[in-house]
């Protein structure tokens, strides 16, 4: 722990690779041709993605030992019951 | 209690009995409380989600349609900004700098600020061109171009649309709002030489928040305007 | 008074029925093992000065069989209801012959819609009453469910028929009467201070009083 | 006895120097802001019971005008003839003050903040600050509630579970702002909760004092921590599903309104993903605390503690995939009401191992009937019979026919009052010494205990008959039906029944107020327990220990073989006991 205190991650690349994920997610939705559930596919992705690079390393979830990481990932599944479960009324 | 000496790391736990999940009370509290708010905005996420789900196949209104992208496009920047200028205040006092620490907090904040102005900003020109928590308000200029564009503007589901959108983002909203002024306050303590290389955990933990609004802002930024 | 469940009066009131008999045996029997194991411990092992309590912290070997044990039964339990219940409540369970009739609930009355002669709903030969619902015995019927306004609950204790009514849904629930007579249909879902007169009456007809019925009906012009 | 030497309190060095404000109002202690949720939800408890009564007049003597009810405004009851329409405000509000405001804070709010610290040998919850305002935030919560009782149109009226569209929309159900301070009342109290388990979850992770290690916490303390964490995570859920119904109400959103493409199921699932962890909510601290005091009052180790320890996580785990439960007639599809039914059936099990366990723990005992033992005796006997009845529900097709009935009316009453309130009774008597340091009359605590399980089982066991019968629930008048005409003399009987309940209570109050300042003088530790809780004067200091004491073993040993006592403990050393780790050092 003591030496990820002094070598901290480039923040300002992250910082970067979420700008550019960003543009890519607007222009995603707006310039590219691609159909709307390609695009609703790719657009979730891409914001699983960017929120996950937030919680790993702005909120150095990366650098937490397991047992603090549980407690960010116990709530997870459960939202995912909720809205399938609520969900497959209208799939069925 | 201010037992806490130099020698003693005031960024871990006093060695619990039993090694707990090594970390201060502060930031544990502070997870633990963020599970809590994932809940929270699955309540409204969720239902959002289900909502629109089960509209269909009754068009949404298509993106860009009634929400603007270029003004939340910004503020969506400007949001990922807070979070690195927090991150970055952070590693200063971590590195021990506190003059950085409080620049990089005060821009937190004004980042922050600005992106609550501008929410309001949003909110006032939506209701004023007639898109409220109820629908397309009748008579507005949204109402009318509803009815003569049903499909892009979505006017069988703008009922939902509206109550969804408000809810999130307002939700959203209170929370940066909570969250400039929680940092104020930071900085207020910050001025007053609270933080230190050893012991600057109000500035962890309020981060960890502000970082928890940013990730919920990407979610909810991809999924209410651009989907 | 009756003590027990009300007449079976469709034909998977005895299947309902036997299930619930078959739970009450299982439960009935958990019932006894623990209330009686508690009073006899309360007896036998009743404090007295001097002595002290058996020093143990547990059995491996007892406890596996009373998790086991129950385990076993629920699953078991669980299946054999899960089979009554696809034949009951499956969505594809509803018999292709059943004659439908439309209810519509709304605070706090039941709009029952017959098909008329045509035996088809949303047809312009239906006619609907209003709080009486005739059905003939022998015969598959399914209900179709909308409502009004608010929730209620289409609860007819003879049939063991239950199926709440929402706004904005379409349910269909089935049933086959099967003793003739008149019976109560009840609201079960609070539907506002009105719920508890949230009342019709149910007709079981013999086939021969139901075409009696049906024919009174188409002449007599009756609509709402 | 040496075992005093270890347990005598430490002399407490500080001296208090707060104001009565900040001891006894704004105060940070979690030892007082537990007791202040005690009498607050007492109150509570007292006004649901006087709701019940209310109920039971209308249902045993229907359009008879109440004795005493000519208080009641024109508008509710004229005369005393109570109205349909307060009826339906009677059952709402009597099941939102029961669960929301009596039980759940009694078993949280009062016994999560008082015991968590004292038996984990920490100074005060982690955060004491956020612990007086989950307080405060819950008092005003209730405090809206109640005020809502007399705005002009009345209470809520939609249930406890306030279904939408009824909940939402004003026009349909005939309630007007008392609709809208549900809503706000609730969304204060689910804050209050989340406030609470966040300091109850960081306290019992960080704060064990040395010694104390996870498998040696008593089972009141692990059951109250899943209770947190349900509370965490369940909570939310319904402050955001309320703020979407007041939303509903006073912006004209449209969640549930199917006209402009609502959801009016999204309503109860929300509702249940959150109310069935609630119902586990208000049975596992019982749970928990059952467990202490069987040991105790066994003289003996708990049963299986590690599998008490996976039971109480199993249930709190399987508790969030059931709560379809609720909605097998609702229209939902049938293939979820399958599933759903599989996991409730699965939820037997772990229950099951508690109920065995403890009486495990019972055989070969040494049982001293103690107003707690029995009590906890009596929970045992009464939840098995509301949780056996829960099978019958889980059962699909079984719950066709009962489903909305008194049969539920039957399981509610058996699993909150049989359970959760005879595990209060024996709760609060066994902490009443170390809360107040008086004990509550001995004699007075069995009297009460007796006629409680007689009348208790008089009331609510012939609900099931009801049910059977196909009684509805919340119906204001049974006697509008012709098949519900023949029942009537036994809603007389069970109204009778409830009357003389509702006066057994009142024994309980009377011991519970006069032993405050009557009550026998507590000894150090009366009951001979192990917990450290008792290693303190009663009631404890502001801070409990100035230095924190050390654990050497579990919380169950009693009639251990080393020493003469039938009891040992946790905090007493014996000389084969080894010092763990070394002392924390101040500073949280
Ligand atoms: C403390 C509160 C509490 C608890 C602990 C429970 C426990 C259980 N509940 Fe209950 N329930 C409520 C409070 C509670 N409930 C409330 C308030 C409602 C009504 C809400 C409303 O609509 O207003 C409700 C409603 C309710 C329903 C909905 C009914 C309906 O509306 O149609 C169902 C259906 O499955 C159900 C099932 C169960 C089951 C299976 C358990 C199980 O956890 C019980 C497990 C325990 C045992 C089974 C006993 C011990 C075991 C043994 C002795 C072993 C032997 C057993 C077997 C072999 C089976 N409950
Ligand atoms: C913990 C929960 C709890 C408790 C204890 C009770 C207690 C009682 N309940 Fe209730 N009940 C519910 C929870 C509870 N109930 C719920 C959730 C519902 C569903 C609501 C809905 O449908 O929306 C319900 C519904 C309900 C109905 C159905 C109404 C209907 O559907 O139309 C009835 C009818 O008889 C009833 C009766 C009673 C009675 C007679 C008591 C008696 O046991 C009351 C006895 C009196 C007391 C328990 C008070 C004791 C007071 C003290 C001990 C005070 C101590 C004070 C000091 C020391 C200062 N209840
Ligand atoms: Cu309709 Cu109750
Ligand atoms: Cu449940």
């Amino acid at each position: 722990m003591a030496e990820t205190r002094h070598a901290h991650p480039p923040y300002l690349l992250i910082w970067l690779y979420l700008f550019v994920l960003t543009v890519a997610e607007i222009a995603l939705a707006f310039e590219l041709p691609f159909s709307r559930n390609v695009k609703l596919i790719l657009l979730l992705l891409l914001a699983l993605w960017k929120a996950f690079l937030v919680a790993m390393f702005f909120m150095h979830l990366k650098f937490e030992k397991w047992n603090l990481r549980l407690i960010a990932i116990v709530p997870l599944p459960l939202a995912l019951i909720l809205v399938l479960a609520v969900i497959t009324e209208h799939v069925w | 209690m201010a037992h806490a000496t130099a020698t003693v790391d005031v960024m871990r736990p006093p060695a619990p009995a039993e090694r707990g999940v090594d970390v201060y009370n502060l930031k544990l509290g502070m997870w633990v409380f963020l599970a809590s708010e994932v809940m929270f905005f699955t309540a409204l996420i969720g239902s959002y989600i289900v909502l629109r789900f089960g509209a269909s196949p009754n068009p949404w209104a298509q993106p860009g349609k009634v929400l603007s992208i270029q003004i939340t496009a910004f503020n969506t920047f400007l949001l990922i900004c807070s979070s690195v200028s927090m991150v970055k205040a952070y590693a200063s006092i971590a590195d021990g700098n506190v003059k950085l620490m409080k620049v990089w907090l005060l821009v937190t904040i004004l980042c922050g600020a600005t992106f609550v102005g501008i929410q309001v900003y949003e909110y006032t020109h939506l209701i004023h061109h007639g898109f409220q928590p109820s629908g397309y308000r009748e008579g507005s200029e949204l109402a009318e171009l509803a009815a003569a564009n049903p499909v892009p503007y979505g006017a069988a589901t703008a009922g939902l649309y509206g109550s969804t959108f408000f809810t999130m983002t307002g939700f959203h909203g209170f929370h940066v709002t909570c969250g400039v002024i929680s940092m104020t306050y930071v900085f207020i303590r910050a001025l007053r030489g609270k933080y230190s290389q050893q012991d600057h955990r109000g500035i962890e933990v309020i981060g960890l928040y502000w970082h928890f609004v940013d990730l919920v802002w990407i979610i909810l930024f991809t999924i209410v305007y651009l989907i | 008074m009756s003590w027990w469940l009300p007449l079976q009066g469709s034909t998977f009131a005895p299947q309902i029925d036997g299930l619930f008999i078959a739970i009450l045996i299982i439960t009935g029997l958990a019932f006894v093992i623990v209330e009686a194991g508690l009073i006899w411990f309360v007896i036998k092992y009743r404090g007295r000065p001097g002595r002290k309590g058996h020093y143990t912290h547990g059995s491996a070997k007892a406890e596996v069989i009373w998790t086991a044990i129950p385990a076993v039964t629920v699953v078991a339990l669980g299946l054999v209801s899960n089979h009554y219940w696809k034949e009951i409540k499956g969505r594809d369970s509803i018999p292709a012959d059943a004659y439908p009739i439309g209810i519509h609930a709304k605070q706090f009355e039941w709009q029952v819609t017959y098909p008329g002669p045509d035996g088809q709903l949303g047809t312009a030969d239906d006619f609907t009453v209003r709080n009486q619902l005739h059905v003939p015995v022998g015969r598959n019927i399914v209900v179709v469910l909308t409502s009004e306004d608010v929730v209620h609950s289409f609860w007819v204790p003879v049939l063991r028929v239950k199926q709440d009514a929402v706004p904005g849904m379409t349910i269909r629930a089935w049933f086959q009467a099967t003793v003739p007579g008149e019976y109560e249909l009840g609201c079960a879902e609070l539907c506002g201070m009105g719920h508890y007169r949230m009342r019709a009456r149910v007709f079981i007809h013999t086939p021969a009083e139901f075409t009696a019925w049906m024919q009174q009906q188409i002449q007599g012009g009756a609509t709402s | 006895m040496s075992g005093i030497a270890a347990a005598a309190p430490a002399v407490h060095a500080h001296h208090d120097d707060r104001s009565f404000i900040r001891k006894y109002i704004f105060s940070t202690d979690h030892k007082i802001i537990g007791i202040q949720f005690l009498f607050v939800s007492l109150f509570f408890l007292f006004l649901g019971g006087l709701l019940a009564m209310q109920i039971r007049w209308q249902l045993g003597y229907p359009g008879r005008p109440m004795p005493g009810g000519g208080i009641l405004p024109e508008t509710m009851a004229p005369g005393g003839v109570i109205l349909p329409e307060y009826y339906i405000q009677l059952v709402t509000m009597h099941g939102t003050f029961m669960v929301f405001f009596a039980i759940m804070p009694l078993l949280v709010g009062v016994f999560a903040n008082y015991l968590i610290p004292l038996k984990i040998g920490a100074h005060d919850m982690a955060f004491p600050r956020i612990n007086m305002w989950s307080f405060w935030s819950a008092f005003t919560g209730g405090l809206v509630m109640f005020a809502s009782l007399f705005v002009p149109e009345g209470a809520a009226r939609a249930g406890w579970t306030m279904y939408a569209p009824l909940s939402a929309r004003h026009d349909l159900s005939g309630a007007g702002l008392g609709q809208e301070l549900w809503s706000i009342s609730i969304v204060l109290l689910g804050l209050s909760s989340i406030l609470g388990s966040l300091n109850y979850i960081t306290t019992i992770i960080n704060n064990r004092t040395p010694g104390m290690t996870w498998f040696r916490l008593p089972l009141s303390v692990w059951a109250l921590f899943i209770t947190a964490i349900l509370g965490l995570l369940a909570l939310p859920v319904l402050s955001g599903a309320a703020i979407m119904l007041l939303f509903e109400q006073i912006l004209g959103t449209h969640f549930f309104d199917p006209a402009a493409g609502g959801q009016v199921l999204l309503w109860q699932h929300l509702f249940w993903f959150f109310g069935h962890p609630e119902v586990y909510i208000l049975i596992l601290p019982a749970m928990g605390m059952v467990s202490d005091i069987v040991a105790n009052g066994s003289r003996k180790p708990i049963f299986g503690y590690h599998s008490m320890v996976f039971a109480l996580v199993g249930i709190g785990f399987l508790g969030w995939v059931v709560w379809g439960h609720h909605m097998f007639m609702s229209g939902m599809n049938p293939t979820l009401g399958s599933t759903f039914m599989v996991t409730t059936m699965i939820i037997s099990v772990p229950s099951a191992i508690k109920v065995f366990n403890w009486m495990g723990t019972m055989w070969r005992g040494n049982l001293r009937f103690h107003v707690p033992m029995l009590n906890a005796i009596g929970f045992v006997a009464m939840f098995v019979i509301g949780g056996l009845s829960g099978v019958f529900m889980a059962a699909t097709p079984v719950d066709m026919p009962i489903h909305d009935t008194y049969f539920i009316v039957a399981h509610i009453h058996y699993v909150l009052f049989g359970g959760s309130l005879f595990a209060l009774f024996g709760a609060i008597t066994f902490w009443y010494p170390n809360m107040f340091g008086k004990m509550m009359n001995e004699r007075w605590g069995k009297i009460h205990f007796w006629l409680t399980m007689l009348f208790f089982n008089l009331t609510f066991f012939p609900m099931h008959i009801l049910g059977m019968g196909g009684h509805m629930r919340r119906i204001y008048d049974p006697t509008q039906y012709n098949f519900l005409k023949p029942y009537q003399p036994m809603n007389t009987f069970i109204t009778i029944a409830a009357f003389a309940l509702f006066a057994s209570q009142l024994i309980f109050a009377l011991n519970f107020i006069l032993s405050l300042r009557w009550g026998k003088k507590a000894p150090l530790n009366p009951w001979e327990d192990n917990g450290l809780e008792w290693t303190l004067p009663t009631p404890p200091p502001h801070g409990n220990w100035d230095r924190p004491p050390t654990v050497y073993r579990g919380p169950y040993e009693y009639s251990a073989p080393q020493v003469a006592e039938d009891y040992l403990p946790q905090a007493k050393k014996l000389p084969t006991d080894r010092e763990p780790a070394a002392a924390p050092v101040a500073g949280h």
